[in-house]
């Protein structure tokens, strides 16, 4: 039998007001177990509180019933209050007779009466409550990125920075991502390779970043602070560690023709390949796909010209197992596909491009030397149209695109008009959009500048069709300002694609037992308050595959994400929250059904050894609960049907009586 | 259809016996009388050409035995009939018997015979009952022997048979069926229609006869928890008796629904029901329910599916609407 | 011996329900056969045997016992038993009013169970012979004569009349208030009915079942029976046999907490449960093999060691007719019974 | 002077996350709904047993409510879709016993909806109000 103490809180009058705290602790002063009753002003004053743990030490309570505000008020105040007079915090029970009585009730008999009842309600839990100890278990101090992005860069940089170290698996040769293959970025128009280069030759040089490039997460188990990863390093035919990247082999393989995807398929590179200068690792790949050698076994000029000798066409995937304390995803994005958009005539004509192969077409080191030309023909465009939301905000066509806002577009649209207009004051610029979005610092004024300083024509109006002909493009519209039709004779049209998450992150997702919303983009813990965590305890979000961002809001997030990381990698063990489910093995039919409820993989099967009848011993199968991943959302307590499964702090047994209590 | 008999049987059991690939059969032993066989198991041949029967009463789902069997040594040999099939790999998905330790043999089903119905028939007195094609010969101990139609006298749920079709096994005799259309769920659809009150009058009439002797429950391939929560005094539930109406409903809906998406709908808990209460109605319900929500599920069906109860979508149907639906 | 002609059967319950609460078997939907509590114009069944004994009038599945009532810290403890009226079972036959025997036996020795004195102090049986027994009955087994049911009053039902005859003082006494609607009669009808009887009870298929190699202190030769293993390997532990049992008279005592308080209530318990008598060491069967046993022991040896040779099992046949395995009392016997079962 | 109003009794399981913050809302914003409504706090709305629901039925309530984020708000990620079934199957059931189907209700509440938590139990006790007493899922053992 519990010696419970009640106290109940005036709030001043917020709750005396309408309840009369004194008939409140004499009614409860007389419940079976109840030891200690009493009522005070302001329980969470420094005096109330020493007034409990005063009556804890005089009357040996091992229950405590407040009867005061929301619990999510104080509940964490008056637990710390009940630990330090030395009984465990998990043994307070509040009432909460403010919010949910004093407060909407007006008459005084009722809201006492219904105040008694709540103190009985508590009291009658805090009967069957028992000391909870929250669970610990270490931390490895190590941290994957998956996705070799600007955000996972960042993130990657800035937990090794702390100290820690890091590994980055990226799926393709190089890490760099999307912003590798940008141009100039908005809204200061610094050139992206500039300012990400040196990033990937910080992340290269950096000793406590490793970077598997070329690989694939193949599988993970194990949860916060102790994930079991293996890591599958493709293989590329090129003993990394010996070739120097001198790119002789890229210059003198026989086979080339191979769409060079860095340039979104519109120049051709080799079957051994090094994706664009500046890559990282600065190492050959040999394409598999294309390589006469690895198909046909005659060739090997790549063998040949080597100096390093470090060709090696045996080479097998390899798997790498390895420990990590937290996991962050930065799988990124891509443009959707235009197949399904073909009013665009994106299929029929090679001068309806994508944005992004607008990127490779303005670009430096892109198929055209920099030089803005037509596919088709090499020749100069005069006149350029962009449509924007092209499979965006598609809430009408959702098996088509999207019905989010792709978010970058604007930006990025603004930023091509004005490089254009910048460079060819001949080239005559319309952009056609439902809405520009500009919410950014120095984003508007860049919006702005291409309009008033460029002279880009901007409508306001849905491209309804474009038509090759000869070799122009005939761009049909509305202009819903002008409410007129329009008809325009254009020489390339650029299509602002939507983004979407990369394909790779759904598989992941799986692996990691981390959600995704219906577009595949991972869901944060709270979209608000925890932005860079998913629900699954030791899994971060970075970058685009949790939401579209645009680069500086991407490098923001990353930061935040390696600081969510640094944070728990900097504890040496980790503390649980001890409301959390339990497995009464005896019970346990081992029938799979909590596996297959528990949103966090926290329920594990055993073959286990148990003492049958008439000294027998049976093997059966039963659950386990992994106390560091487990939440203590309960749901395993209900899909259980033989009842083994119960809640710490919300057993059945104390919701009963709970219920017991109310309807006496 | 082909009818098998008992020597087929037997002889695909010695078969097996001696080929050493089973080490014991699980079997129907014949009894007193011509409907009272009883689950056994038969070590050898001549125990089983001495006792083993297979006819119109070997209605018995010997699926859950197997959770008890294959925690002895040595493979054991069962014959599933094809709605036994749906238990049996029901019990597979949760793990509950080692499929290395069974042999199973699929052998086709043309109806079981309630024995009840034949009493209500023919009245007191069964000396014989002898099975023909379409007839059935009882002899009585008063009116010497009377002929009954074997379709009037089969089983409620072999009247509604859902399949012929055998969705587990090693073996095969015979050849197997297909999944029917059957007309289970019309008794359901009828009660939907009631009004609440007669619904209510119903079930008060039907569950005020429970006597609790939880063979439902001891009967269910679904109902394999180590401990029942009835079973249990820690679980807020536990009792040996219905001491009133709730304590009857409570215990029947709390049934159904930890069988809910798991039951297959193999009839055994009206079948063995000393009250004859139509306790498959509760199950079909929940069937019923469930297709009609969340697109047709058959638990069994596959080893390892998902069942409805630990699935979901986003659009599923609110609880408001799922109770408004019998109102139209 | 008295006789009531069935034309006026309605007239003779109607009687009877005047002084006291009356039971008489009705026929239900779907071959279902229940007692009731008579109201006029009632139709008597003519079945063999209702679905439930009579043993649920002296010895109700769930009973309360007692109450406790809490007020704050303060218990108050009530006798809340039911006192029971005067009621008359109308249509017992042999086998139940046999197992009254059996559980007076029990319930009526030292120390008295005074809920069930109670109950059986007020009730009175009529009990009725049967012309048309079932494959399953073998009360003859246990030397029950279904053509002499016994009861407080005897009765006999035949094509036109019942015919009755006060076995003991109750019955006198309520046999006396029926004769304004009885009237004399000779025992000729009656003994035709008898012979009749006799002539049935020989064609029963189990009618050769011999109870003689069991009984008292036969312990040692059935106990460690290997036959026991398989009897009991198909037995799915539930509680149809115990609870359709006229004579199972074991129960468990449980609280249940009211909303002022506990009520203490028992009710029928089954030692075919895994739960039966649990003890702090748990449950002493602890396979089923061992409650099994422990059923048929009790039955057919442990009861008759202890009550001068009375078998607990008085052949009403009703677990026969309903476990859902069809494993029973009879398979039991002529599997362990020796040669006198062959 | 007022008869004897018939006061029902009303359990009210609330998610930690949405629904009981949105209780705490509509007691910040001193939104009034009845008294006979009492709130039973539990982490997610999928902690809540079909036992608990006929428990409360049977100790005397008269009407049972669950409360729980919106569907895809959910704290946990999914708890309140197996809820959304569990309760659709449960409320079903009930019914087809011939359970007065407005003696069970769900209710999704974000913690920003005070407005609706108050609304919603308004609504609820007139409902049950209008039932009057639960009989048929009663134990009268209770009651004494």
């Amino acid at each position: 039998m519990q010696r419970i103490g009640v106290f109940v809180c005036w709030c001043g009058s917020n709750i005396a007001g309408t309840v009369d705290v004194q008939a409140v602790s004499d009614a409860l002063g007389k419940e079976p177990g109840v030891v200690f009753s009493t009522n005070y002003q302001y329980m969470c004053s420094q005096a109330g509180q020493d007034m409990i743990k005063q009556a804890i030490k005089e009357h040996n309570l091992t229950g405590i019933v407040i009867c005061s505000c929301s619990p999510r008020m104080h509940e964490a105040t008056f637990r710390k209050t009940a630990a330090a007079a030395g009984i465990n915090p998990y043994m307070v029970e509040i009432a909460n007779i403010r919010e949910q009585c004093s407060w909407i009730h007006k008459d005084m008999k009722e809201g006492t009466e219904k105040a008694i009842v709540l103190g009985r309600t508590a009291i009658a839990k805090v009967h069957l409550n028992t000391p909870l100890v929250p669970g610990e278990s270490p931390v490895t101090k190590r941290a994957l990125v998956i996705g070799g992005g600007i955000a996972g860069i960042q993130t990657a940089l800035d937990i090794a920075d702390a100290g820690f170290y890091v590994d980055i698996v990226e799926k393709k040769p190089t890490i760099g991502g999307k912003m590798a293959q940008l141009d100039k970025t908005f809204p200061t128009l610094d050139c992206a390779a500039c300012i990400l280069t040196p990033k990937m030759v910080d992340v290269a040089q950096h000793e406590r970043i490793r970077i598997f490039s070329y690989s694939e997460v193949e599988h993970v188990s194990g949860f916060v602070g102790n994930f079991d990863v293996t890591i599958k390093k493709k293989a590329r035919y090129v003993k990394e560690d010996v070739c120097t990247g001198c790119g002789l082999c890229t210059e003198k393989c026989p086979q080339k023709k191979v769409p060079n995807e860095f340039n979104l398929g519109m120049d051709n590179r080799r079957a051994i390949y090094i994706p664009f200068a500046q890559a990282v690792p600065k190492v050959a790949t040999i394409d598999a796909d294309y390589c006469t050698m690895l198909k046909t076994g005659k060739c090997g000029v790549c063998s040949k010209v080597c100096t390093a000798k470090a060709i090696d066409y045996t080479q097998k995937d390899e798997f790498i197992e390895e420990k990590y304390g937290a996991i962050v995803a930065a799988t990124g994005f891509n443009p959707i596909s235009m197949d399904k958009f073909d009013e665009f005539a994106y299929s029929q004509s090679k001068d309806v491009i994508t944005s992004l192969e607008f990127e490779r077409l303005m670009n430096a080191a892109g198929p055209t030397a920099g030089k803005l030309v037509r596919p088709s023909d090499g020749v100069h465009p005069h006149k350029i149209v962009f449509v924007q939301c092209v499979g965006s905000r598609c809430a009408a066509c959702a098996e088509k695109g999207k019905e989010y806002c792709s978010k970058i577009c604007c930006m990025y649209t603004a930023k091509h008009a004005m490089l254009t207009r910048d460079k060819y004051p001949d080239t005559d610029v319309t952009v056609f959009y439902i809405d520009v979005r500009t919410p950014g610092k120095q984003f508007d004024e860049f919006y702005r500048r291409a309009v008033e300083e460029y002279g880009v024509h901007y409508i306001k109006g849905m491209v309804g069709k474009v038509s090759p002909e000869g070799n122009k493009l005939i761009v049909q519209g509305s202009d819903l300002i002008a409410n007129k039709q329009l008809k325009i004779e254009a020489d390339l049209v650029v299509l602002a694609a939507a983004i979407e998450p990369d394909k790779s992150a759904r598989p992941l997702a799986t692996m990691l037992t981390a959600s995704m919303d219906t577009n595949d983009f991972f869901t944060e813990a709270h979209p608000k308050l925890r932005p860079v965590e998913s629900p699954t305890a030791g899994i971060f979000l970075s970058g685009a595959c949790q939401g579209p961002k645009d680069i500086p809001e991407t490098v923001s997030q990353a930061g935040a994400a390696a600081a969510k990381v640094i944070g728990l990698l900097s504890k040496d063990k980790l503390t649980g929250n001890p409301c959390v489910a339990h497995s009464d093995e005896m019970m346990c039919n081992g029938c799979s059904t909590c596996e297959k409820v528990c949103p966090y993989g926290a329920i594990t099967y055993q073959d286990k050894e148990f003492r049958g009848p008439n000294r027998t011993t049976l093997i059966r199968r039963v659950a386990q609960v992994n106390e560091a991943v487990c939440q203590g959302c309960g749901c395993c307590t209900v899909a259980c049907p033989s009842g083994a499964m119960d809640l710490k702090g919300f057993a059945s047994k104390q919701i009963m009586a709970e219920v017991d209590a109310i309807c006496k | 259809m082909q009818k098998i008999t008992r020597e087929a049987l037997i002889e695909k059991a010695a078969a097996l016996l001696s080929e050493g690939k089973v080490d014991r059969v699980l079997g129907w032993k014949s009894g007193e009388f011509s409907y009272d066989v009883t689950p056994a198991i038969f070590n050898n041949v001549e125990e089983m050409q001495k006792d083993f029967v297979y006819g119109d009463f070997s209605g018995a789902n010997f699926s859950k035995y197997l959770v008890k069997e294959t925690k002895k040594d040595g493979k054991v040999l069962i014959f599933l009939k094809p709605c036994d099939t749906y238990s049996f790999n029901q019990l597979l998905t949760e793990h509950r018997f080692d499929r290395e330790k069974v042999y199973a043999v699929g052998i086709p089903c043309d109806g079981m015979i309630d024995e009840n119905k034949i009493k209500q028939a023919v009245g007191d007195g069964i000396l014989s009952i002898v099975s023909e094609s379409e007839t059935v010969k009882v002899e009585t101990l008063y009116d010497g022997v009377k002929e009954l139609n074997r379709a009037d006298v089969f089983s409620e749920r072999c009247l509604n048979c859902k399949s012929k079709k055998h969705v587990a096994y090693d073996e095969l005799i015979g050849e197997d069926g297909l999944v029917l259309d059957s007309n289970r769920f019309d008794e359901v659809a009828k009660l939907e229609k009631m009004t609440a009150d007669e619904r209510f009058a119903f079930w008060q009439n039907e569950l005020s006869r429970c006597i609790r002797c939880n063979a439902c429950r001891d009967i269910c391939p679904a109902c394999t928890c180590e401990k029942c929560v009835f079973d249990n005094p820690n679980s807020g539930v536990e009792n040996k008796a219905a001491a009133n109406s709730f304590e009857e409903k409570m215990f029947h809906i709390i049934r159904a629904f930890h069988v809910a998406g798991r039951c297959t709908d193999c009839g055994e808990c009206s079948r063995v029901c000393p009250q004859h209460i139509p306790l498959h109605l509760l199950n079909r319900k929940f069937i019923k329910d469930i297709n009609t929500f969340y697109g047709d599920y058959q638990a069994g069906a596959e080893v390892g599916s998902r069942a409805p109860l630990v699935n979901y979508t986003k659009e599923d149907i609110e609880p408001s609407e799922a109770v408004n639906r019998g109102d139209e | 011996m008295r006789k009531c002609s069935l034309s006026n059967s309605t007239a003779l319950f109607n009687k009877i329900a005047e002084n006291a609460t009356l039971y008489i078997p009705v026929d239900l939907e779907k071959g279902r056969v229940a007692y009731k509590k008579y109201a006029d114009g009632m139709k008597m069944s003519d079945a063999l045997k209702t679905d439930r004994s009579a043993k649920d009038f002296f010895f109700p599945q769930t009973e309360n016992l007692m109450e406790f009532k809490t007020e704050g810290k303060s218990i108050e403890i009530i006798d809340n038993r039911s006192e029971a009226e005067d009621f008359v079972v109308f249509g017992v036959r042999a086998c139940d009013v046999k197992s009254l025997e059996v559980l007076d036996k029990v319930f009526l020795a030292e120390p008295v169970d005074s809920y069930y004195k109670n109950r059986r102090e007020h009730g009175v049986i009529v009990s009725m012979a049967c012309t048309r027994p079932t494959e399953t009955c073998f009360c003859g087994t246990f030397g029950i004569d279904a053509s002499a049911p016994k009861g407080d009053i005897e009765c006999y039902k035949t094509d036109d009349a019942f015919y009755f005859n006060a076995v003991t003082e109750k019955g006198e006494a309520l046999l006396a208030k029926l004769d304004g609607v009885t009237e004399s009669s000779d025992e000729k009808a009656v003994n035709e009915q008898k012979e009749q009887i006799k002539k049935v009870l020989d064609k029963l298929p189990l009618k050769d079942l011999k109870a003689d190699e069991f009984g008292a202190d036969k312990t040692d030769k059935f106990f460690n029976s290997p036959e026991w293993k398989n009897l009991s390997e198909a037995c799915l532990g539930c509680g149809t046999c115990t609870f359709v049992c006229p004579t199972c008279q074991c129960y468990d005592i449980k609280d249940f907490k009211t909303n002022k308080g506990v009520q203490r209530f028992r009710c029928w318990d089954s030692c075919m449960y895994s739960d039966f008598t649990k003890m702090s060491a748990g449950q002493p069967r602890l396979t089923q093999m061992e409650r099994f046993r422990q059923r048929f022991m009790h039955k057919l040896v442990y009861f008759p060691t202890n009550n001068d040779g009375m078998f607990s099992c008085v052949g009403c046949g009703r677990c026969v007719a309903k476990c859902p395995i069809s494993m029973n009392i009879v398979k039991v016997m002529k599997t362990l019974g020796g040669k006198n079962n062959d | 002077m007022q008869v004897n109003e018939y006061k029902p009794k009303i359990v009210a399981f609330c998610c930690n996350w949405c629904s009981y913050a949105g209780a705490d809302l509509a007691g910040s914003n001193r939104l009034a709904y009845p008294a006979e409504v009492k709130v039973i706090r539990v982490p997610c709305s999928c902690r809540v047993n079909p036992m608990f629901i006929l428990r409360a039925f049977q100790r005397g309530a008269d009407g049972v409510i669950l409360c729980g984020c919106h569907p895809g708000d959910c704290h946990y990620t999914s708890g309140n879709y197996y809820t959304r079934r569990r309760m659709a199957l449960l409320f079903s059931m009930l019914e087809y016993l011939g359970i007065e189907k407005e003696r069970t209700r769900v209710e999704w509440v974000s913690a920003a909806e005070g407005a609706k938590f108050a609304a919603t139990m308004n609504d609820f006790v007139a409902t049950v109000k209008s039932l009057g007493e639960n009989k048929r899922l009663e134990d009268l053992r209770c009651k004494r």
